[in-house]
């Protein structure tokens, strides 16, 4: 019989407030195979550590069970410490006497009942480990980094100025993103695209980075150093490698229509760029909106280019690429205003959002920089900007807060001011979260230099009074209803996820939270990991972020790519399904069930046999339940261990009543 | 005014949460109900006030609001409420409190108005009063 | 059945979902009784049903199988398999005899502490009303 | 189509006439509104306080009354609507409640009928196509302010009625009679309710009356008993009147207008809506 060390840790109070500690390391050492059984204050710290070091050498241990917090907390930590005590890491079990226990219990006696039942359940499932060893990939030293804005931008140039290959992935024709829709950046107020444009150039230029624009994610197979990606370039019917770049379609193409880029405030051509100074600078034709696709005539743009470069028959193509990490940095959108009637948006052309505000300002925008209000063109002498419009709005927006508003708002006065000197602005605000570096006194020189006048209080109606708009709101500071008849009213809706952010995850096998923004490893203490290995954030995929922090992130995301990268080959987790070949009936019920196609068939002898490929193994165990034989085990999660631990947890001894 | 543990937990401030079925927790003033309140112009205290003095635990005060007795139950404060806090179960709540501790007046009506009005309306006045 | 007499309920939480929405109940200090103890499986797709019918034959009260929302498995289709099996199982069962509040199949999430709490309770309250599991259970 | 029809107390009253033009409106579009027998009351008001079933006794009875006869419920009166609705909604997700209600009125209902309002069998059952292609005088040229008021709207997640910030119902009907609706920004204002009867402090109402006369309006159109009176009190520049008084004139009838202050009928005549007074 295996011999078991139990550790029991107090986690000082929080455990040992409501459980008997003692009692739990008496029981313990009571049990079938325990031949050591200590219980310590911090066993996380590093004399706890050493405790189970120490144990392990001295009593010659074959398994270690720590009753201690949650698994998701220190598993990890106690498998290392074990490791380097020259335990097989995979041989220590963790009973959940925290989370599980002693903070959701009051009752001492109870809680210290489950404890033990946890204790036992682990130590009957130890009995029955064996040893694993950890498995050896190799890797592929070629990143894909989905989404050219600045996150993926910049992750893919930390990668590839390191050495490594890179391709870049961007859905819109251009790089940029969002940030080229941006007119200044705060807290500095240097514009956006004298940041941005210096960036596109050097990424479209650089030796070891592959760009490809206009081109979507289609599939994701493989593993950690292993990826196989499918990714779909749309059609731009221009064929690009001809393509000078000299735009003169753009200027000669008879169709005009709204530009979303604009946020629908100014006009694009069918065929064409979405700003001036994109990156390429090669145009795609919107096949919705082309008068050729509509009606089979025009071609103007056919005549007009020297190269010969349209081409209505291009068709979407396809490729397979081999990288071995990827980085996702998808970017975020605006909420659609349309849940909030109360203040018109889309029904009164003057109630516009923060992002068409962005596009007023910008000089190369739809008013070349001048702030003129979309239904007259006037320029406007009082502004209401409302923030939190859909953030922190369990009810009917979204429950967080969106982070950037309160700064960008602040902007947005700041730069009215400078445009507009004899304009007024408000804000209507519920607290100011200025937390950064300058953001603060930024926010305090809107006030004070750009004479914003903050209102602290919601408004609960925009409607049109004359050629104004109304804003009915409250000062709850003065406990005063206010009114405004404001020119323009700015909304600061509420950053959200991409619109088909969950697809993507869903083909990356990454896990999205409530809202669809993807799931980071450790909020704390892995925060650029996703919990399928290789796979990278950056930006605001993950979160509503600022543009320092989405740099900042990005580089992160680069560095993680590179430690990879910088390894001989990969370790992965053992866990993985295993065939006992000897009672495999061949009947391979389990291949349809495994979700990474990990499954295959074998000749061994004169039958056939499924078998397991490890990398791609991911070990939910789905196989081993499916399998009729009891020939498919999952390794660290098989029948008997799992059996064990239910015989265990059923026991009644020491139950009151 | 000197805030108490024993007021911030009192047992009227439990009732009225109880009777509205409404935590006044939940309640982080961003103000949207005075904001759009048809009646605020006649309130000696806004409604997010009337919450905000039960969240510090004064309940006579928000029960001395006329706010209570003006509320038309139009809920277009419940409507708007980024927190999902239906303001108008609150001010029932206070109304109910008030009217089990003693008797209120409700306001008379011109014969006139009696004899014109609709009964909905008459009878809901009266509802509020506790008849 | 002496008064205070406590179900034992044996739960098969997958470690993405409900195992994680349980550490989220106890960060958030969510109270609920001490019935239940959980078993930790990589997704609810693992749990196969001789575990359910072991933990009856030894005395489980109660059985919970929980694992993410369907549509949000770690492992994309996981428990869609968990959903169709233990609609059977579940009938099974009542076609043994045994009361169907004993085994319920819950989805989870990493998110929801507190219903995983409420589930806790629900089925204590439920499994107290209907006193011990006699059907299945094998005398010691 | 048949219903239970419940007219609720002032529409038996004071507001016989938004009666009467209901059930003519009805006859011509085949619509069969059987009086409820013996109803009372709905209570005028939904309960707010959660310890205040015995209110929702008699809007339980009437529902289970209407359950006991086979029959959908059918009111005009956006007050009986939201007392009724949520009654029904409470019924049927409270069981607490409803078990309760059950044993003190001595009749089983669980929620299994649906309550409507008339503009709601317009638009749902009788559909605004077919109603176009029923009416026989067509309000061309009538430039009307719809007034939704609150108690249809609100609470949305309980009323289900139409998008609560911006609803069409009233102007999907409107345009069925070929009248052009009018957009003002009151529409979904309270206009005071029984707050209002007090001495007339409460500007609600005026202001109602006014955003829709700035906007083109010459005509208001309600749909709340309550909130016609409110309306009508403040000494409004524009008639206002009953959505089924609209509804009945386009159908050929006299709209029933006696005695309504401003009295509409000039307006009317002069739209060649009405006939030249004999």
């Amino acid at each position: 019989m295996p011999r078991i060390g139990v550790v029991v840790c107090w986690c000082g109070h929080n455990i040992a407030g409501t459980v008997d500690v003692t009692q739990v390391t008496a029981a313990a050492a009571a049990m079938p195979g325990v031949v050591y059984a200590e219980d310590y204050k911090y066993v996380c710290s590093e004399p706890g550590q050493d405790l189970i070091r120490r144990a392990i050498a001295d009593k010659r241990l074959d398994a270690v069970v720590v009753a201690a917090c949650s698994p998701s907390m220190h598993e990890a930590t106690f498998r290392q410490a074990a490791a380097a005590a020259g335990l097989n890491p995979y041989r220590v079990e963790i009973a959940n006497v925290r989370e599980q226990c002693s903070w959701v219990h009051r009752d001492r006696e109870e809680a210290t009942v489950k404890a033990v039942a946890l204790v036992q359940a682990m130590v009957a499932k130890a009995r029955r480990e064996e040893p694993l060893e950890a498995l050896r990939l190799p890797v592929t030293r070629r990143a894909l980094v989905i989404g050219g804005g600045i996150a993926g931008m910049q992750a893919a140039m930390d990668i590839a100025d390191a050495g490594y290959q890179v391709l870049l992935v961007e859905r819109e024709p251009n790089l940029g993103g969002r940030m080229a829709q941006l007119s200044e950046t705060f807290p500095t107020l240097d514009c956006a695209s004298c940041i941005l444009t210096p960036r596109t150039a050097e990424v479209a230029r650089h030796p070891r980075i592959e760009l490809l624009t206009y081109s979507e994610v289609r599939e994701v197979a493989g593993y950690v150093g292993d990826f196989r990606v499918r990714i779909a370039r749309k059609p731009a019917y221009v064929d690009w490698d001809r393509c000078i770049g000299c735009m003169l379609c753009q200027e000669k193409c008879p169709r005009k229509v709204p530009s979303p880029f604009e946020r629908d405030m100014g006009f694009k051509k069918a065929i064409g760029v979405n700003f001036p100074q994109a990156v390429p600078n090669r145009p795609v034709i919107d096949r919705e909106h082309c008068t050729y696709f509509e009606k089979g005539k025009c071609q103007v743009c056919v005549r007009v280019c020297p190269v010969e470069a349209v081409d209505f028959e291009q068709r979407e193509t396809v490729r397979e690429e081999a990288v071995g990490a990827i980085v996702v940095a998808t970017g975020f959108d605006v909420l659609a205003p349309a849940e909030f009637g109360e203040y018109g948006y889309g029904r009164y052309p003057d109630v516009i959002d923060s992002l068409a505000f962005e596009r007023l300002n910008s000089s190369s925008g739809p008013t070349g920089g001048v702030i003129r209000r979309p239904s007259d063109g006037r320029v406007p002498r009082e502004v209401v900007f409302i923030q939190c419009v859909g953030s922190r709005d369990p009810d009917r927006g979204r429950g967080y807060c969106s982070k950037i508003c309160c700064m960008y708002t602040a902007k947005h006065a700041m730069l009215y001011r400078h445009k507009v000197p004899d304009g007024q602005a408000y804000v209507f605000y519920m607290d100011v979260r200025a937390g950064g570096k300058g953001y603060e006194e930024f926010v305090q020189r809107t006030v004070e230099q750009a004479g914003a006048l903050y209102l602290r209080g919601r408004v609960a109606r925009v409607y049109p009074e004359g050629d104004r708009m109304l804003v009915r709101g409250v000062d709850t500071l003065s406990g005063q209803t206010v009114e405004v008849a404001a020119d323009l009213v700015v909304l600061a809706t509420a950053a959200v996820p991409r619109g088909d952010a969950r697809e993507l995850a869903q083909l990356l096998k990454v896990g999205t939270d409530a809202h669809g923004f993807y799931n980071e490893a450790h909020p704390k203490l892995r925060p650029v990991e996703t919990m399928t290995r290789g796979i990278f954030l950056a930006g605001a995929v993950q979160a509503p972020r600022d543009i320092s922090e989405t740099v900042a992130q990005a580089s992160g995301a680069a560095s993680k790519v590179l430690a990879l990268f910088s390894q001989e080959e990969l370790v992965a987790d053992p866990l993985v399904a295993v065939v006992d070949e000897t009672r495999c009936a061949g009947c391979f019920l389990c291949r349809p069930v495994c979700p990474y196609q990990a499954i295959s068939t074998r000749v061994a002898g004169n039958r056939e046999v499924a078998t397991v490929n490890p990398g791609l193994c991911q070990g939910c165990g789905a196989c081993a339940v499916a399998c009729r034989s009891g020939a498919m085990a999952l390794k660290g999660f098989t029948d008997e261990q799992i059996l064990a631990e239910v015989e265990a947890l059923c026991l009644r001894t020491g139950s009151p009543g | 005014m000197r805030l108490t543990r024993s007021q911030l937990r009192s047992e009227l401030l439990a009732r009225v949460e109880e009777i509205g079925g409404e935590a006044v927790a939940h309640c982080y003033q961003c103000g949207n109900c005075s904001a759009g309140c048809p009646l605020a112009g006649e309130m000696n205290v806004l409604p997010h006030r009337v919450v905000r003095l039960l969240q510090l635990g004064q309940v006579e005060s928000a029960l001395s609001a006329n706010a209570i007795w003006l509320c038309a139950a139009c809920q277009a404060c419940a409507a708007r409420c980024p927190r999902g806090v239906d303001l108008s179960r609150i001010m029932e709540a206070l109304r109910v409190v008030q009217l089990r501790r003693s008797t209120i007046e409700p306001p008379g009506l011109t014969p006139d108005t009696l004899a014109r009005a609709p009964q909905q309306a008459i009878v809901s006045l009266y509802r509020k009063y506790g008849s | 059945m002496s008064s205070d007499w406590q179900p034992r309920i044996v739960g098969f939480a997958c470690r993405w979902c409900t195992y994680a929405g349980a550490d989220l109940a106890g960060t958030s200090r969510l109270e609920y009784p001490a019935t239940v103890r959980l078993v930790r499986v990589p997704c609810s797709g693992r749990v196969n049903p001789s575990f359910v019918l072991r933990a009856f034959q030894r005395g489980a009260d109660g059985v919970l199988v929980a694992g993410c929302h369907p549509g949000d498995c770690h492992y994309t289709s996981g428990n869609l398999f968990t959903r169709r099996r233990f609609s059977l199982v579940k009938r099974f069962l009542e076609y043994l005899g045994l009361e169907p509040e004993r085994l319920r199949v819950e989805w989870i999430s990493a998110a929801e502490g507190q219903r995983f709490a409420q589930v806790i309770r629900e089925m204590t309250d439920d499994l107290c009303r209907l006193g011990p599991n006699r059907k299945m259970r094998e005398e010691p | 189509m048949e219903y239970r029809y419940f007219p609720g107390c002032t529409l038996h009253e004071q507001a016989r006439n938004f009666d009467i033009t209901a059930r003519e409106s009805a006859r011509e579009l085949d619509i069969a509104l059987v009086e409820l027998d013996n109803w009372q009351c709905c209570g005028a008001v939904f309960p707010l306080a959660t310890d205040a079933l015995i209110n929702l006794v008699s809007p339980y009875r009437a529902l289970a009354s209407a359950h006991a006869a086979g029959f959908d419920l059918v009111t005009l009166c956006s007050g009986c609507l939201n007392v009724l609705r949520r009654t029904n909604r409470l019924v049927a997700t409270d069981r607490e409640a409803r078990e309760k209600l059950r044993d003190f009125v001595e009749m089983d209902y669980a929620g299994e009928r649906r309550v409507y309002h008339l503009l709601e069998v317009l638009r749902r059952e009788v559909t605004f196509e077919t109603l176009r292609s029923r009416v026989k005088r067509r309000l061309t040229g009538l430039h009307v302010a719809p007034y939704y008021g609150c108690l249809l709207l609100r609470p949305p997640e309980e009323m289900e009625f139409d998008d609560v910030e911006a609803p069409t119902v009233m102007e999907d009907f409107l345009r069925a009679l070929g009248a052009e609706p009018v957009d003002y920004p009151f529409r979904t204002e309270c206009c005071g309710a029984y707050v209002a009867l007090r001495e007339a402090k409460t500007q609600a109402a005026a202001q109602v009356v006014r955003s829709a006369a700035a906007a083109g309006a010459e005509l208001v159109v309600s749909s709340c008993p309550a909130c016609n009176y409110n309306l009508e009190r403040v000494h409004p520049t524009l008639p206002v009147v009953y959505f089924t008084q609209l509804l009945a004139l386009a159908l050929g009838r006299d709209g029933a207008f006696a005695g309504q202050v401003p009295d509409p009928t000039p307006l009317l005549r002069g739209k060649s809506l009405l006939p030249e007074v004999s």
